[in-house]
């Protein structure tokens, strides 16, 4: 058996197909969802996907996140259900509170686009156990809003707690705190990451890296093994 | 225009004495008397906007008709024209069953006047071309020009123009995969923002603007209409405006992204399902151009009722709604049983659609406001049969003294040392350096398909996942060469794009242009556009590829003073398989470089020359286009038979910038021999044309060299991947890192 | 028909990208005597109906659900009685 | 010290995709009888010394020629007194 992992598209999402790609390149099998659905079709995990939800007008992530899919969203992560936002995707679920803190336009106030080295801080996540703790890659960046900020004690507790799920190295793309690149929950089912794992998934496409593609085949494994 | 009574068509038949303002809107006498002749009656209010938009040079090319016919008259043979010029943009097959439309088009005047909303709106109207030929669109390119670096008026355009095309094309989910950025003080006032796009479909998928079937119903979609950019099109592009009069600075238009992200996914969902009869997107001349073009491509004639229009601002004139250019709209024809479903396509993506006319038998556009009818006249006056201009055109005086200017007897460096500073000046210089901070600004990853980006040769997409095939593109043109000879300089920004275009691995087969010049009210500028027009038009035809469409920008000059004539070629290349692709960046050390093709002393209009002399004089480099053919096969070759792992284009900067850049992007320096025969500067800086570095591995030596031998093209050793320098031997050794910040530094710094 | 303003601004602690590249900005322009910039958000709202009590609660509640992102952002409400000084 | 407000909003005749995406999410939100939804910018100035016709000229300059762009934007200035009623 495979795992149906679901991608949600809002009006603005740019990555989805990519990422529905990139699930099946690992091994399982995508399954579409579109904002306006009601339930989630019954998949085992959800990606929210990058892209400019609404235009990112208002914030990045304000509107989508009041999406009808986003309710029962929300309940099922609160329950267990894993869920990856990536970029816009970990926006919203900032936005929606699901992780803490937010995210404010670059310190450069550029879009900037590169190939953007990383560390991967926990690696038991539902998304991050085919890495090890420690590990270096290379994932590609893209965004305008990447700044993360939470308060000190979030930050703090956040640290303590083994949540800063990755880490910027070598170079600080957005001025985020602490070169936060990404983070979980509690639980470690949601996570949400700036870099876009799905377009490091095969050799010769975008950078030419494959680094991306252990999110995909952890939580294949998790979901089988279950 | 008086609003009571209503101008109709019968008030018009009956008030013939009254003045209407076809000056102010920018028609010449003449041609208001033939828009008189052609009703037999006074036009109203409203079909006056119409002609006098598009009759504008923008909308009607009637200065440059007379030439642009050539790249129908000379174009090759070719098996992959699906779809030619006169259409939204042209089709080419790339086999497979999949085909390809591309086009350049400019937003000039527009990106000077509002940096940020002129550059996105000129990416937004390029896009939605490419949907309106029924193709999803899978990348950008732009191709841009400013002003000297260091003036100030280049930090106001610059920054903006780049966050604009990144602003709008980041977000509608399209990677950048190509373009340029040059400064010269000749774009002061008239920095030139070119923007392309490409797009993919099937066969079987390609839509024409067109209206046929009476009954059918016309419905337009997408944003509603506001007081955008009035009169933008006729009055932008009919005369120059000088910034000093800031009441002649037109309303701008605004865009909106992710409007025309909703317009694209539901016109690729009513495409699938088959809804549609023709399309046509909303540019420049908005309902006016769609509907007379709709209307006069298709068999019969068409009734609009200017009321349903969706508006932004209630207070909208009917003439104003006829010429407004209010950005991401699109008008469809479609069968009158699938409306409904087009109309829901619609809603699920949150799109506004409204029907506002249908296909009539007749052969009449009609549009009717309030009750009367406003409109109605013969479409194809309105759409083709504008005003065709033989403008008085005539080698200008001073062209045979600035090409007795030789560049070649400026002063050569007479030392190594002073050899290696003017190296290090050139890589520096910022026409050369690296322009990774605009670059970055783009995003060149989603969709999930590029195989190649900035500062590659040529951006390459993959189209199919499972075989590998796929696309390339590159965007060239050189001023500086058009301004010394504007026939051979076209045919040297072709030949650039196409050696591009083979140097990763693709073959060319067909090309896009945007041509970007002064006024052509002045005989000097109609003499360069006529003489790059023929040059182009003669290389197509020689190196068998096919202009399928482009754009034509006038009246970039500000006073006396014109643009170097700017002819932009874009050559798109398709692969067989993406794997087989030939990157620039050294891969591996002790791999062999070779220089293809002949090397001599040109230096005309060459980088070197600027930047070192600040000269412009003398002759481009002396073309040969079966050479470039030649030079195309082998890159092609050897990159699908694997005999080279990297390679370059040679082309401003010469040999050292190439190498320097491949050094720079592979982390890995070289070595490097002068040939026999050749002195250092010359082998330098010299920007003959036909000539491409690449890297061989030492296991493909022999094979490489027969090929080259056994077809004729001259191949020259010239040294070695190696270490962290570009060593020239007996001349001087630059550190990759003194070389990375020189190449690096440049553009940051100045934009700061 | 009134008109809602409401403002939102990054709250102080937060570091304002935006209002300091445009502070850095003004000496290069020729101001000075200018310690700090901030710069946020201005909404308008065109409110049909009376704008009482209900009205603004009600937006209060759309300004802290939606219009800010209260753990980054303040915001205030007014209604706006007369045009101000145009430029 | 004093803090001077600019406001800095689209013409009314320019389109506004944030305001518009903003005025179309509030039906979702259960939000009605908003009419329309203009989005601009707010900066917020803190001027050292008196803000006398001198300093308001200064900042009409500043917000003329870099704060708006009044291609496509209008821009009013004033000088706030007090805090205004806070959420
Ligand atoms: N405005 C731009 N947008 C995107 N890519 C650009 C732009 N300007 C330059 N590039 C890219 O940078 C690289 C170097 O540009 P250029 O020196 O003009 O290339 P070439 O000399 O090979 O034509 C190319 O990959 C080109 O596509
Ligand atoms: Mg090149």
């Amino acid at each position: 058996m495979t795992a149906r992992i679901g991608v949600v598209t809002f009006p603005g999402s740019l990555d989805d197909r990519d990422t529905q790609r990139a699930i099946r390149v690992a091994g399982a099998e995508p399954v579409a969802l579109w904002h306006k659905d009601k339930d989630l079709k019954q998949v085992d995990a959800v990606v929210l996907c990058g892209g400019f939800s609404y235009g990112d007008y208002l914030r990045a992530g304000a509107i989508a996140r009041f999406s009808p899919v986003m309710e029962p969203l929300l309940e099922q992560a609160k329950a267990g259900l894993p869920v990856l936002g990536i970029c816009n995707g970990f926006q919203i679920l900032t936005e929606a509170h699901l992780l803490p803190g937010t995210m404010l336009r670059n310190d450069h106030l550029h879009f900037i686009c590169r190939d953007q080295k990383l560390r991967v801080e926990n690696a038991e996540t539902a998304w991050t156990t085919d890495y090890s703790a420690g590990q270096e890659i290379h994932i590609p960046l893209k965004n305008n809003d990447g700044q993360y900020v939470a308060d000190a004690y979030t930050l703090d507790k956040l640290e303590a707690e083994g949540r800063v799920a990755f880490r910027y190295l070598d170079f600080n793309p957005n001025g985020s705190q602490r070169d936060i690149a990404g983070v979980t929950n509690e639980a470690g089912n949601v996570v949400g990451l700036m870099p876009h794992p799905e377009h490091a998934v095969e050799p010769l496409i975008g950078t030419g890296r494959t680094d991306g593609l252990p999110f995909f085949t952890s939580i294949l494994k998790k979901l089988v093994n279950a | 225009m008086s609003r009571t009574p209503l101008d109709t068509v019968e008030h018009a038949a009956a008030t013939p004495d009254v003045e209407l303002p076809w000056a102010e809107l920018g028609l010449k006498k003449d041609e208001y008397e033939r828009v008189v002749e052609i009703l037999g009656r006074r036009p109203t209010g409203a079909e006056l906007a119409m002609y006098s938009v598009m009759w504008s040079e923008h909308c009607s090319y009637k200065s440059s008709k007379v030439h642009l016919r050539q790249f129908g008259e000379k174009a090759p043979e070719s098996d992959a024209m699906l779809v030619g010029i006169g259409e939204n943009a042209g089709v080419v097959d790339v086999g497979q069953g999949y085909a390809v439309t591309f086009k350049v088009e400019s937003h000039n005047h527009p990106s000077y006047v509002e940096p940020y909303q002129g550059a996105a709106t000129g990416v937004g109207g390029i896009v939605r071309d490419i949907i309106a030929m029924g193709a999803r669109p899978v990348a950008v390119v732009d191709p841009l020009r400013f002003g000297a670096a260091d003036h100030p008026d280049t930090k106001r355009v610059l920054p903006g123009v780049v966050a604009g095309i990144g602003g709008y094309g980041n977000c509608l989910g399209l990677p950048n995969i190509g373009g340029e950025v040059v400064f010269d003080a000749c774009y002061q006032g008239n920095p030139l923002v070119n923007a392309g796009a490409i797009g993919v479909m099937r066969h079987e998928d390609i839509h024409l603007a067109k209206a046929s079937g009476a009954g059918n119903k016309v419905i337009l979609y997408g944003a509603r209409t506001g007081g955008d950019g009035i009169g933008g099109a006729s009055i932008l592009a009919s005369e120059t405006f000088d910034d000093a009069k800031p009441s002649k600075r037109p309303a701008v238009q605004v865009g909106d992204p992710f409007q025309e992200k909703l317009l694209i996914e539901c016109t690729l969902e009513a495409f699938a399902e088959k809804l549609v009869v023709g399309i046509q997107d909303l540019g420049a001349a908005g309902l006016s151009c769609a509907t007379s073009e709709l209307a006069s491509n298709g068999s019969g004639g068409m009734r609009v009722t200017l009321d349903d229009v969706p508006l932004r601002d209630s207070t909208l004139s009917p003439e104003e709604i006829l010429m407004s250019e209010s950005q991401e709209r699109m008008c469809a024809v479609v069968e009158p049983e699938k409306v409904d479903r087009f109309l829901e396509i619609c809603e699920k993506w949150d799109v506004i659609a409204t029907v506002i006319g249908e296909v009539t038998d007749g052969d009449r556009l009609e549009i009717y406001w309030h009750g009367g009818k406003i409109v109605d006249v013969d479409p194809r006056t309105v759409a083709h049969e504008g005003p065709v201009y033989e403008r008085p055109y005539a080698r200008p005086d001073w062209q045979d003294t600035l090409q007795a200017d030789d560049a070649n007897k400026l002063p050569r460096p007479e030392t190594s040392e002073e050899l290696k500073d003017q190296v290090l000046k050139l890589v520096a210089s910022p026409n050369q350096a690296s322009k990774s901070w605009i670059t970055s600004q783009y995003d060149h990853f989603v969709q999930g398909n590029t195989v190649l980006a900035q500062p590659e040769d040529s951006g390459m997409i993959r189209i199919d996942e499972e075989t590998g095939l796929g696309v390339a593109i590159a965007t060239d043109g050189n001023g500086r060469y058009a301004k010394l000879d504007p026939y051979h300089g076209a045919q040297l920004a072709l030949a650039e794009a196409y050696r591009n275009v083979a140097t990763t691995g693709a073959k060319p087969l067909a090309v896009s242009d945007c041509l970007n010049f002064g006024s052509p009210e002045d005989p000097a500028v109609m003499w360069q556009f006529a003489e790059a027009v023929r040059g182009l038009a003669d290389a197509c035809q020689q190196l068998g590829t096919p202009v399928t469409g482009g754009n034509v920008s006038l009246y970039n000059q500000t006073g006396e003073a014109a643009i170097h004539p700017t002819p932009v070629v874009a050559v798109l290349g398709v692969i067989d398989d993406v794997a087989r692709r030939t990157p620039v960046a050294f891969q591996e050390e002790g791999q062999l470089l070779y220089l293809l093709g002949d090397t001599r002393e040109e230096f005309g209009g060459s980088a070197w020359s600027q930047v070192v002399h600040d000269h412009l004089g003398g002759l481009p480099p002396r073309v040969d286009l079966e050479r470039e053919r030649l030079l195309a096969e082998i890159l092609i070759s050897a990159s699908r038979d694997g005999m080279i792992d990297s390679a370059h284009d040679l082309s401003d900067g010469g040999l050292i910038q190439a190498v320097v850049e491949s050094a720079l992007l592979g982390g890995k320096g070289a070595r490097l021999i002068v040939p026999d025969g050749l002195d250092a500067f010359t082998f330098l800086f010299s920007e003959s044309a036909g000539r491409a570095v690449v890297a061989v591995p030492r296991s493909e030596e022999v094979r490489f060299n027969d090929m080259c031998g056994a077809r004729g093209l001259p191949v020259t050793r010239i040294g070695v991947v190696d270490g962290d320098t570009v060593d020239v031997q007996g001349e001087f050794a630059l550190p990759l890192s003194e070389l990375r910040e020189a190449h690096e530094g440049t553009i940051p710094a100045l934009l700061k | 028909m009134a008109r809602v303003v409401v403002d939102v601004m990054l709250k102080p602690e937060i570091l304002d990208p935006q209002g300091q590249a445009v502070q850095r900005a003004l000496p290069r322009l020729g101001f000075d005597g200018i310690s700090d910039v901030r710069q946020g958000k201005r909404f308008e709202l065109e409110v049909d109906g009376p704008v009482d009590e209900a009205a603004l609660a009600r937006i209060h509640d759309l300004a802290e659900s939606f219009l800010a992102n209260t753990v980054i952002e303040d915001f205030t409400i007014r209604v706006e009685e007369v045009a101000e000084a145009a430029k």
